[in-house]
C-alpha cells in the first residue's frame, strides 16, 4: 500500500522541553553555527518549539508549539525551485535533494512556515565532533537549503527491512527522531493512508487543526489545540 | 594482551608510516588493528545508562563502524571502531520508558568533545595557569599513591578529602570503602541544586530520606510549588511521561495543573492556572490551602499523619493560616486560596509538588514540610496519583552514604586550620564554579598541598589540581545507577562500555581500585575486586535470588542478561523500607516568612537563579548542541540574560538587550536584560550555567555566573545553601549585551497584526 | 545659422577623437569602484554567501533589490525609444540611442545579480535547459526560469535594437577615419554601402523590432514582479504587481534617461542637439508615470489595509509606522512629493536643471521601493515567532555601489566609441523638416536661432 | 571627368550634391537604358541617408519582411511550447500539487520564445536581404556619400557607351563624374 506519512502534535501535551530539537540535531547532522552566526539569525533548527505569550502578569499564559516541516500536500516551496531540488516524493514528502540545490533560496521565501534553513557558510565540526555524524544522512555544505525530512533515512531503512522480511510495515515500527524522543508523547507519527493508524485517528480529533490552514497548503502535520480544564472533564 | 597489541601496532605502524608518510595529516597517522568485528553501515543498539543528570535514565546507544583518531598506548592513530552515533531512551527502562531529554540526547558531545583531556596530566606551571605536561598512567598512579601513603595523622582522621557529586551507584560504595579503609572522613558531596532540604523533609514527613516520585499519570489535580518538574528538576523524563498521560492520556478525562511561583518557568508555562506567590511564601500558601480543607471539614487533620505532626498547629487546624492571613503574606487573594483548596479536595487524587526555589530559602525545610503535610492531608501518600518513594534494590553494599562535610564546612575547616587537608581528590564535581564567592572555597583550596582530579575537562576546579587522571566518558566505561526517584519499581541500571575509549583515559573506579591495591594493606583488603566490572558483577549477582526483570538463574546467564536489558528492575519490590533518621531538632516546624539578604530599600529585587534548560547547573555548558538549543521561554542561544518584568523595565528605562549590572552585597555581575512578561515586578531571574572561566572552547568566557554573587545564607537545619534568598539592585551599564534570541515575536497576535 | 551635414558629423564625432583629462579621472575613479565590487564578489564566492547580511527569514535583500532596480532602469531605453518610434515622434531622434544604450547596460548589470545572489554560483548553468547527464530539465514552473527566458529575449532584442541603426554611422566613421579606426569601424559597419534597398530594409527591420520589443519589455518586468507575486508571502501575493512593476520600471527608466542625457549634454557639449524641449517632453512623461506610480501604491495599500488580513497587516504596519516607516516615507517623498510639483509647473519643467532635480530623487525612491517590497515582507512573514530583521554587510554595499559605478563607466566608454546620437536619423530629420509640424520644427538643430 | 584604371570595380557614376539633381540623373539613366544598352539592375544608387520621398530612394521597395518575422515568431512559439511540455513529461516530477504539464506557466515560456523567434528572424532576414556583412570592398562605393553626396551611376557599363554616359551624368548636375575600369 502507498504510504502517506503524517504527524500529529498535541499542544496540550507539549511541555517545551526541547528534547525534539536536540534529537533532531543528533539524528540529522545539523550544523552548529556558533554564536556569531546565531546572532545574525542563521541558527538551524529543523524543528523548533514556538513560544507565544497570552495576557499580562500575573494572569499570563504561554502556548508551546513544536514546528517541524509541515510536509504540505500542495507545497509552495516545490514549484518555485528552478532545479527541482525541492520536489514531492512518491510518499508525499517535500524532499530536498541537496546536490541539486544551487541556493536561490526561493523555496525558503515561498514557505509560509519558515521551516527551511540555509547553509550561509560551510559548517565547521571541531574534531572529534565529526565522529558523531549519522552515516545515513549527508552533511550539507555552503550554499545549500536544508529542511526536516521526517527522518526519511529511518523511513527507508524500515521499508527496506520490511521488504526483505516480505511483510508490511508495522505501525510504530519506527519514528522520526523528534517523535521517538518526546518525553511527554506529544508527537505521533504514522501513515495517513491507514485509517486505523493512531495518527489518522488523532487527526480526526475535535481538537485537530492545521497551521495557517487558510493558505491551502494542506499540511500533513496536524495540531491538537491546547485543551482547557473544566472540573476534570475535557472542555 | 597489551603487549601483543603493542607488537601488532608497532608492526603495522612502521609499515603504514613507511607507506603513506605524505599527503593529508590523517594519512600520516598509523592504522591500528581493529579491536572488534563490525559490518560497515549496520547499526547495533547497545544498552547504556545516562549520567547527564542524577535521574539515571536507561539508554539505547546506536553504534556503527567508523574510522576514528584514537590514542592507544600513548600513540595517536586511526582505528576502525564502533562509534556511538545516537542516544535514545531504553524502551524497557522503568524510569524513561524509551524517552530521553535534550541533555541525554546531547550526551554524544561529552564523549566526542574536542576539549576532553586525552592523557594523564601533571601540573607544570603555577596553580590555575592550566599548564600541564602529559605523563603516563604508571607515573600518574605512582604519584597519587606516593602522596596518599605519605599522609599521616595519629589519632585524627587522615587529612584527606574526597570531593564528589551526588553518586547513586557503586562508585559511591567503592569510594566509601576506599576512604574508610584509608581512615579518612567520608566523601564530601556537592552540587549547586542540592536536594538535601527536600530529602530531609521527606525523611521527617514520610520517613524516606529520598527524592519523591509522583504518579502524575493517575493524578487529577497537580499543584506544584516552584518545582520545574517538566524541565530540569528531579526526574524530568519520567515526570513528562506522567504529565502527558494526565493531560491527554485518559480519554474524556483531563487533570488540572496549577503552578505556584514568582517567575514563570518552562514548567509554569504549561499550567492551566499560574499563581504568583511572593518568593519563599509557597509553604504558607500550602498551609492556607490546608487550613481551608480542614476548616471546611473536607478532610480530617489526622489524615496527614506524621507529615501533619511535623507542622506547628496542625492538629488545631492551623489557626494562624486563615486564607486572609495567608493572602497578606503570599499576595494570593483569599478567595483564590479557597477555590484552589476546594478544587483540590474535590478532584482527588491530587498531589502537591515542591522543589527548586521554595526550598532554597531560609524557611526552605518548613516550606517542604508544609507541602508534604498537604499531600498527607489529601491522602495521596503512596496512593495512585500521589507521591511515592522509589524502593531501593536489595544490594548488600548499597547502604545510605555516610553524611560527609558540606563543601562550605570543608572550606572553613581548611582556612581556619581546624580541619586541615593535605590531599584532596576531586571527582565529578565542580564546586569552584558552583559555590558563592562568599564561601571563599578557592582560597581554601590554595591551602591544600596536593589536589588530584579525575575530571574529563579542565574546569574551574580541576584547573587548580596538581594531577589530572582523566576518566572515560560514560559511553566508554562500565556504568551502573540506582534511580532515587522517577519510578515505583526498584531499579538497578547497568551498562557495559558501548564503545572503546577514544583517548588515553582510564575509568576512575578502576584507577581507585588500582591505587588501593598499590597502597596494599587493609586498603587493598577492603577493595578485593580486580576491576569495577568485577565489583558490579558481584553486586548484581546478589539480585539473582529476587523476582525481577531478569529471568536467568545461572550466574553467568543472569549477568549477561542484565547487560542486554540494561539493568535489573522489579515490580514486586514496591515498598522501600522506611529510613527514619533523627527527629527534627526544632519540631514541630513553624513556617516562618523567609529572610532575605540585603535591605529592600537598597536592594529592591529578589534575585532568582534557576537551573537552565540548556545547561542544568552549568555542567552541560561545554556541549555546542546545548549552547545553540534555544531555551524555550527566552529562546536565547549562546547567551546569559537577566529576566525582568516589562513594567519594571519601562519604569527603569531598560530595553531588551541593555547590559545591566546586577549587584548584591557580595558581588556584582553584568548581563543583558530580557523583557519577560512572566516574572514578578520585584523579582529578577537569571539562569545558572554560563559564565565559566575555564570549561573548554564553547563555555569559557561566555556570560556571567549568578552563583558568584549569592549570599552565604543557608537553610538553618540542613545547612543547605539558600540560593534564592539574595536581594540585588540593577543599574544600566549603558551599552548592549550579547543576547542572541532565536525568536522574533513574543505573541501570536502582535501589535502589527491588529487593525488600526 | 544652419547646421550642414558636415558640421553635424564634426559635432557628433568629436567625442570619439578628443577626450579631456576629466574623462581619464572619471575612468580611474569608476574603474576602481567597479574593481572593488568585483573583489567583494570574489570574496563572497570564496567564503560563501554568508559574508552578506542575509539571514533567516530575510533570504533575499540587497542583491534582488538591485536586480529589480536595474531591470527597471533598463526600461528607459528600448521601451521608450520603441514607443517613440512606433508613434513616430520626430523629437525622438537625438534621444533614442542614448536611451537604448542605457537598456543594454542596465540589463547586463541586472542580469549579473541572479548569479551574485546564488548560494552556489558555480552551478548557475543548471538554470539553462540543456540535455545533461543528470537527465533532468529545469523546472519551467519556476518564475526564475521565466526570468531566465524573458531577460535573455529582452537582452538579445535590445542589443539588436541598439546595433541595427548603428551600421550606417559606423560606415560614416569608416569613411572619415584613417588608420586603425578605419579598419575597426570598417568591420563594424559590416560593409554598409547605403543602397536604397539597404536603407529600406533597415527601416523596415527597425519598425518590426519596435513593435516586437514593446511587449517583450512589458513581459520582462511583469515576470520580474511575478518572482514575488507567485510566492504566498504577505505583501507579495498580489495581482496588481505586474502593471505596478512595469509602471515603476518606466518611471525609474525615464528618470535615469533624463539624468544621463543631461550629463551627456554637458560633457559632450551637445547643447544644440539635446535641447530643453526634449527634457520638457521627457519631464511630462515622468510626471505621468509619477502619478501612475502613486496610483498603484495607493490602490495596493488601500486594499491591503481594508482587507485587514492579519499577516498582511503585519507587513503593512511595519512599513507604515514600524521599523521600516522612515524608508517608506522617504520613498513617497522622493517618488511623488518632490517630482510632481516640479514637473507640473511648466517654467520649472522646461528648465533642464529642474527636471534633473526631479529625477535624482526618483532614482533613490525607486530603489527604496524595491527594497521595501522585498525586506519587510520577508522579515514579517506569518508566524511572529520567526519575525526577523536584516542589516546589509560591506560586501553587499560595495557591490551595490559598484553597479552604479559600472553603469557610469560603461556609458562613458560607450560615448567614446559610438556616436551618442544617431547621425543618419538626425540628418533624416533635417531633410524632413518641411513636412514636420511647426511645433516640432524648433527641435531640429538647423532651425535653431541663437 | 577623372577615370581610374586597373580597379576591381567597373563602373561610371556621378556624385550629386542634393536629392533633386540626383533624381534628375536617375531619370536620365532610366531613359537612356535601351539606347546605351544597359539594364535597370546595373543602375547604382548610394546615399549617406535614406531619401524616402524621392524616386531614387524608392527603388526595389517591395519586401515580405513582416510576414517572415511573423512566421519566425510562430515557429519560435510552437517549438517553445513543445520543448517545455516535452521536458515536463520526459522526467515527470510532481511539484506543488500541480499538473505534470502546467499550461498557464508554460504559456509564459511560449510567449517569450515567440518574441525571440520574431526578433532573430527579423535580424537575419535583414542581414540576408541587405547583403551584409560584406567586407570584400569589391562593390561600387564612394566615401563622398558620407558628406551628404548622392551617388548615381551604372555598373559594368558597355565600353562604347562610357563617354556618352559620363556626359549625361555631368549634364544632370553631377559635381564630379568618376569612371572605374579594369
Amino acid at each position: 500500500m502507498e504510504h502517506r506519512w503524517g504527524m500529529v502534535i498535541d499542544e496540550d501535551r507539549c511541555t517545551g522541553c526541547e528534547a525534539c530539537v536536540a534529537a533532531c540535531h543528533a539524528e540529522n547532522n545539523i550544523a552548529t553555527v556558533g554564536d556569531d552566526q546565531a546572532a545574525r539569525g542563521r541558527a538551524m533548527h529543523w524543528i523548533r518549539v514556538e513560544r507565544y505569550y497570552e495576557g499580562n502578569f500575573p494572569d499570563i499564559k504561554v502556548k508551546f508549539r513544536p514546528v517541524p516541516c509541515q510536509e504540505c500536500s500542495d507545497a509552495p516551496c516545490e514549484p518555485v525551485c528552478p532545479t527541482y531540488a525541492s520536489y514531492h516524493n512518491p510518499e508525499g514528502l517535500n524532499a530536498q535533494i541537496y546536490n541539486r540545490c544551487i541556493g536561490t533560496r526561493y523555496c525558503a521565501n515561498a514557505c509560509p512556515y519558515l521551516v527551511r534553513f540555509f547553509n550561509f557558510l560551510n559548517p565547521v565540526w571541531d574534531k572529534p565532533l565529526n565522529l558523531q555524524f549519522n552515516p545515513d544522512v549527508s552533511v550539507r555544505s555552503v550554499g545549500i537549503m536544508e529542511k526536516c525530512t521526517f527522518c526519511i533515512q529511518r523511513i527507508k531503512t524500515a521499508e527496506i527491512k520490511a521488504q526483505a522480511e516480505k511483510r508490511p510495515l508495522k505501525e510504530g515500527e519506527f519514528n522520526p527522531a523528534c517523535v521517538q524522543s518526546c518525553p511527554a508523547e506529544a508527537m505521533v507519527f504514522g501513515d495517513l493512508n491507514d485509517p486505523k493508524s493512531k495518527v489518522s485517528r488523532l487527526s480526526r480529533s475535535s481538537r485537530a487543526t492545521k497551521l495557517l490552514p487558510e493558505l491551502g497548503t494542506h499540511p500533513k502535520v496536524t495540531y491538537l489545540k491546547r485543551d482547557t480544564w473544566d472540573n476534570g472533564q475535557n472542555a | 594482551m597489551d603487549r601483543r597489541n603493542f607488537l601488532k601496532i608497532s608492526a603495522v605502524g612502521s609499515a603504514t608510516v613507511a607507506l603513506d608518510a605524505c599527503g593529508k595529516p590523517e594519512h600520516q597517522l598509523i592504522h591500528f588493528i581493529p579491536e572488534e568485528e563490525l559490518i560497515p553501515g549496520v547499526a547495533e543498539w547497545k544498552p547504556g545508562v545516562c549520567t547527564q543528570c542524577p535521574a539515571g535514565c536507561g539508554l539505547h546507544v546506536r553504534v556503527m563502524e567508523g574510522e576514528a583518531e584514537v590514542t592507544r598506548h600513548g600513540q595517536l592513530g586511526l582505528l576502525n571502531m564502533g562509534l556511538a552515533k545516537k542516544l535514545e531512551g531504553n524502551p524497557g527502562h522503568p524510569v524513561n520508558q524509551g524517552r530521553l531529554c535534550a541533555w541525554g540526547q546531547a550526551g554524544l558531545q561529552v564523549t566526542y568533545n574536542p576539549d576532553r583531556i586525552r592523557f594523564p596530566l601533571k601540573r607544570s606551571g603555577p596553580r590555575g595557569s592550566g599548564e600541564y605536561q602529559e605523563i603516563t598512567w604508571e607515573e600518574a598512579i605512582k604519584e597519587l599513591v606516593s602522596h596518599l601513603s605519605s599522609l599521616k595523622s595519629p589519632g585524627k582522621p587522615l587529612p584527606l578529602a574526597f570531593l564528589t557529586g551526588p553518586l547513586y551507584d557503586h562508585r559511591s560504595v567503592l569510594i566509601e570503602h576506599f576512604l574508610e579503609a584509608l581512615g579518612a572522613s567520608p566523601a564530601v558531596r556537592y552540587e549547586f541544586f542540592e536536594q538535601t532540604v527536600l530529602c530531609r523533609a521527606n525523611e521527617l514527613s514520610f520517613g524516606h530520606h529520598q527524592l519523591p516520585t509522583f504518579d502524575l499519570a493517575n493524578a487529577n489535580y497537580v499543584i506544584s510549588f516552584g518545582a520545574d518538574f517538566l524541565g530540569t528538576w528531579n526526574s524530568p523524563v519520567a515526570q513528562n511521561l506522567g504529565y502527558g498521560t494526565m493531560r491527554q492520556g485518559r480519554p474524556g478525562h483531563r487533570g488540572k495543573f496549577v503552578q505556584v511561583e514568582a517567575r514563570m518557568s518552562q514548567t509554569g508555562a504549561n499550567a492551566d492556572e499560574w499563581v504568583y506567590a511572593k518568593p519563599g511564601t509557597e509553604g504558607l500558601l500550602a498551609l492556607g490551602v490546608a487550613h481551608v480543607i480542614l476548616s471546611e471539614k473536607l478532610r480530617i487533620a489526622e489524615a496527614a499523619g506524621e507529615a501533619g505532626a511535623c507542622i506547628d498547629g496542625w492538629s488545631k487546624g492551623l489557626p494562624d493560616h486563615t486564607p486572609e492571613a495567608v493572602a497578606k503574606m503570599t499576595g494570593v487573594e483569599a478567595g483564590r486560596i479557597q477555590r484552589l483548596a476546594r478544587e483540590m479536595a474535590a478532584h482527588t487524587p491530587a498531589v502537591a509538588i515542591i522543589g527548586g526555589a521554595p526550598l532554597a530559602q531560609t524557611n526552605g525545610l518548613a516550606n517542604a514540610l508544609a507541602a508534604n503535610a498537604l499531600n498527607g492531608l489529601l491522602g495521596s501518600v503512596e496512593k495512585p496519583g500521589g507521591i511515592f518513594f522509589t524502593p531501593q534494590p536489595p544490594m548488600p553494599g548499597l547502604t545510605d552514604p555516610k553524611k560527609g562535610l558540606s563543601v562550605r564546612a570543608l572550606a572553613e575547616g581548611i582556612r581556619s586550620g581546624s580541619a586541615p587537608v593535605e590531599a584532596l581528590l576531586i571527582y565529578n564535581a565542580n564546586p569552584v564554579f558552583g559555590s558563592p564567592t562568599a564561601w571563599r572555597l578557592q582560597e581554601a583550596l590554595g591551602k591544600v598541598s596536593f589536589i588530584a582530579s579525575f575530571g574529563s575537562f579542565v574546569d574551574e576546579t580541576s584547573i587548580l589540581s596538581d594531577l589530572i587522571l582523566p576518566d572515560h566518558s560514560y559511553l566508554e566505561s562500565w556504568v551502573d545507577n540506582i534511580p532515587q526517584s522517577g519510578t515505583t519499581e526498584a531499579v538497578a541500571s547497568l551498562a557495559p562500555p558501548a564503545m572503546s575509549p577514544l583517548h588515553h583515559t582510564r575509568s576512575t573506579p578502576d584507577v581507585l581500585l588500582d591505587v588501593a591495591h598499590q597502597l596494599g594493606g587493609n586498603v587493598g583488603k577492603a577493595l578485593p575486586w580486580k576491576t569495577y566490572q568485577d565489583m558490579l558483577q558481584a553486586a548484581f549477582d546478589s539480585l539473582r535470588s529476587h523476582p525481577g526483570s531478569v529471568s536467568a538463574k545461572a550466574s553467568d546467564d543472569f549477568w549477561s542478561e542484565v547487560q542486554e536489558k540494561g539493568g535489573w528492575w522489579s515490580a514486586e519490590i514496591t515498598k522501600s523500607p522506611a529510613r527514619r533518621g533523627a527527629k527534627s531538632s526544632a519540631a514541630p516546624a513553624k513556617v516562618a516568612e523567609p529572610q532575605f539578604d540585603g535591605s529592600p530599600q537598597e536592594y529592591p529585587f529578589n534575585f532568582l537563579p534557576y537551573a537552565s534548560l540548556q545547561f542544568g547547573d552549568g555542567r552541560h555548558a561545554n556541549l555546542p548542541w546545548m549552547q545553540e538549543m534555544p531555551d524555550t521561554i527566552s529562546t536565547a542561544m549562546w547567551s546569559v540574560w537577566l529576566e525582568i518584568n516589562p513594567e519594571t523595565a519601562d519604569r527603569l528605562g531598560i530595553k531588551q538587550g541593555d547590559l545591566l549590572e546586577v549587584a548584591s552585597q557580595h558581588g556584582k555581575l553584568q548581563a543583558p536584560a530580557l523583557i519577560a512578561p512572566g516574572i514578578a515586578p520585584d523579582v529578577v531571574a537569571m539562569p545558572v550555567g554560563q559564565g565559566h572561566e575555564s570549561y573548554g572552547r564553547y563555555a569559557s568566557q561566555r556570560g556571567a555566573n549568578p552563583i558568584k554573587i549569592l549570599a552565604a545564607q543557608t537553610e538553618p537545619e540542613t545547612g543547605a545553601l539558600a540560593w534564592a534568598s539574595t536581594r540585588v539592585k540593577i543599574t544600566r551599564v549603558g551599552k548592549k549585551g550579547q543576547l542572541i534570541l532565536f525568536a522574533g515575536g513574543l505573541r501570536e497576535w502582535p501589535r502589527e497584526y491588529r487593525h488600526r | 545659422m544652419d547646421k550642414t551635414p558636415e558640421q553635424i558629423n564634426q559635432d557628433l564625432l568629436r567625442p570619439l577623437y578628443h577626450a579631456s583629462w576629466r574623462f581619464y579621472v572619471a575612468l580611474v575613479i569608476l574603474g576602481s569602484l567597479v574593481a572593488a565590487a568585483f573583489f567583494a564578489w570574489g570574496y563572497q564566492i570564496y567564503n560563501g554567501i554568508g559574508v552578506s547580511g542575509l539571514d533567516r527569514p530575510v533570504f533575499w535583500a540587497f542583491y534582488i533589490t538591485n536586480f529589480v532596480f536595474w531591470i527597471g532602469i533598463s526600461h528607459a531605453g528600448t521601451l521608450i525609444s520603441a514607443i517613440l518610434r512606433v508613434s513616430n515622434a520626430t523629437w525622438r531622434r537625438p534621444v533614442t540611442r542614448c536611451a537604448e544604450a542605457i537598456t543594454v547596460f542596465a540589463l547586463s548589470i541586472s542580469a549579473m545579480f541572479p548569479l551574485i545572489h546564488l548560494g552556489r554560483p558555480w552551478l548557475f548553468f543548471w538554470l539553462i535547459p540543456y540535455p545533461s547527464e543528470r537527465g533532468i530539465w529545469p523546472q519551467f514552473r519556476s518564475p526564475l526560469l521565466w526570468d531566465f527566458f524573458a531577460i535573455n529575449t529582452y537582452l538579445i532584442g535590445s542589443v539588436t535594437f541598439l546595433l541595427l541603426p548603428s551600421f550606417p554611422d559606423f560606415a560614416l566613421i569608416r569613411d572619415r577615419a584613417s588608420g586603425w579606426r578605419k579598419k575597426v569601424y570598417g568591420i563594424a559597419s559590416l560593409g554598409w554601402r547605403g543602397t536604397p534597398k539597404q536603407w529600406h530594409r533597415l527601416e523596415m527591420a527597425m519598425r518590426i523590432m519596435a513593435v516586437a520589443i514593446i511587449p517583450v519589455a512589458v513581459s520582462v518586468h511583469t515576470i520580474v514582479s511575478w518572482d514575488f507575486a507567485m510566492a504566498p508571502v504577505p505583501g507579495w501575493h498580489s495581482t496588481i504587481f505586474g502593471p505596478y512593476f512595469v509602471a515603476g520600471a518606466i518611471f525609474s527608466g525615464i528618470a535615469a534617461l533624463i539624468i544621463a542625457m543631461a550629463m551627456l549634454r554637458k560633457l559632450l557639449h551637445l547643447e544644440e542637439y539635446l535641447k530643453p524641449i526634449h527634457f520638457d517632453y521627457l519631464g511630462k512623461l515622468l510626471l505621468v508615470m509619477s502619478l501612475l506610480w502613486f496610483y498603484f501604491v495607493f490602490a495596493e495599500r488601500l486594499t491591503t489595509w481594508y482587507g485587514n488580513f492579519p499577516s498582511e497587516m503585519a507587513v503593512f504596519w511595519v512599513t507604515q509606522s514600524g521599523r521600516f516607516s522612515k524608508l517608506f516615507w522617504t520613498m513617497i517623498f522622493c517618488n511623488f512629493i518632490i517630482p510632481v510639483p516640479i514637473l507640473a509647473i511648466k517654467n520649472l519643467r522646461t528648465k533642464i536643471g529642474w527636471t534633473v532635480v526631479a529625477s535624482i530623487p526618483v532614482i533613490v525612491g525607486m530603489w527604496l521601493e524595491r527594497f521595501l517590497i522585498i525586506v519587510p515582507s520577508l522579515s514579517h512573514k506569518y508566524l511572529p515567532y520567526n519575525f526577523g530583521t536584516y542589516r546589509p554587510s560591506w560586501v553587499e554595499i560595495t557591490i551595490t555601489i559598484g553597479t552604479f559605478a559600472g553603469m557610469a563607466l560603461l556609458y562613458l566608454l560607450f560615448s567614446r566609441v559610438f556616436p551618442i546620437i544617431s547621425i543618419w536619423e538626425l540628418k533624416l530629420g533635417l531633410q524632413k523638416k518641411v513636412e514636420a509640424a511647426p511645433a516640432l520644427a524648433s527641435q531640429e538643430p538647423a532651425t535653431e536661432q541663437p | 571627368m577623372e577615370s581610374i584604371k586597373g580597379n576591381e570595380m567597373n563602373a561610371i557614376y556621378g556624385l550629386y550634391p542634393d536629392p533633386d539633381s540626383a533624381q534628375r540623373a536617375l531619370n536620365v539613366l532610366e531613359r537612356a537604358q535601351g539606347e546605351l544598352g544597359f539594364q535597370d539592375r546595373d543602375i547604382a544608387v548610394l546615399s549617406g541617408e535614406p531619401y524616402e520621398e524621392y524616386g531614387f530612394g524608392h527603388r526595389d521597395h517591395k519586401t515580405r519582411m513582416p510576414w517572415i518575422a511573423a512566421l519566425g515568431g510562430v515557429v519560435g512559439g510552437l517549438s517553445g511550447w513543445w520543448f517545455v511540455s516535452f521536458t515536463q513529461k520526459s522526467y515527470p516530477l510532481i511539484s506543488g500539487g500541480m499538473h505534470l504539464v502546467t499550461k498557464w506557466s508554460d504559456g509564459i515560456i511560449t510567449y517569450e520564445l515567440t518574441m525571440l523567434g520574431a526578433i532573430l528572424t527579423t535580424l537575419f532576414t535583414l542581414l540576408i536581404l541587405a547583403r551584409i556583412p560584406d567586407w570584400s570592398g569589391r562593390k561600387l562605393y564612394d566615401p563622398a556619400i558620407s558628406n551628404g553626396k548622392i551617388l548615381i551611376g551604372v555598373t559594368n557599363p558597355p565600353e562604347k557607351a562610357r563617354g556618352e554616359l559620363g556626359k549625361r551624368l555631368l549634364a544632370a548636375g553631377a559635381e564630379t563624374v568618376k569612371e572605374y575600369a579594369r
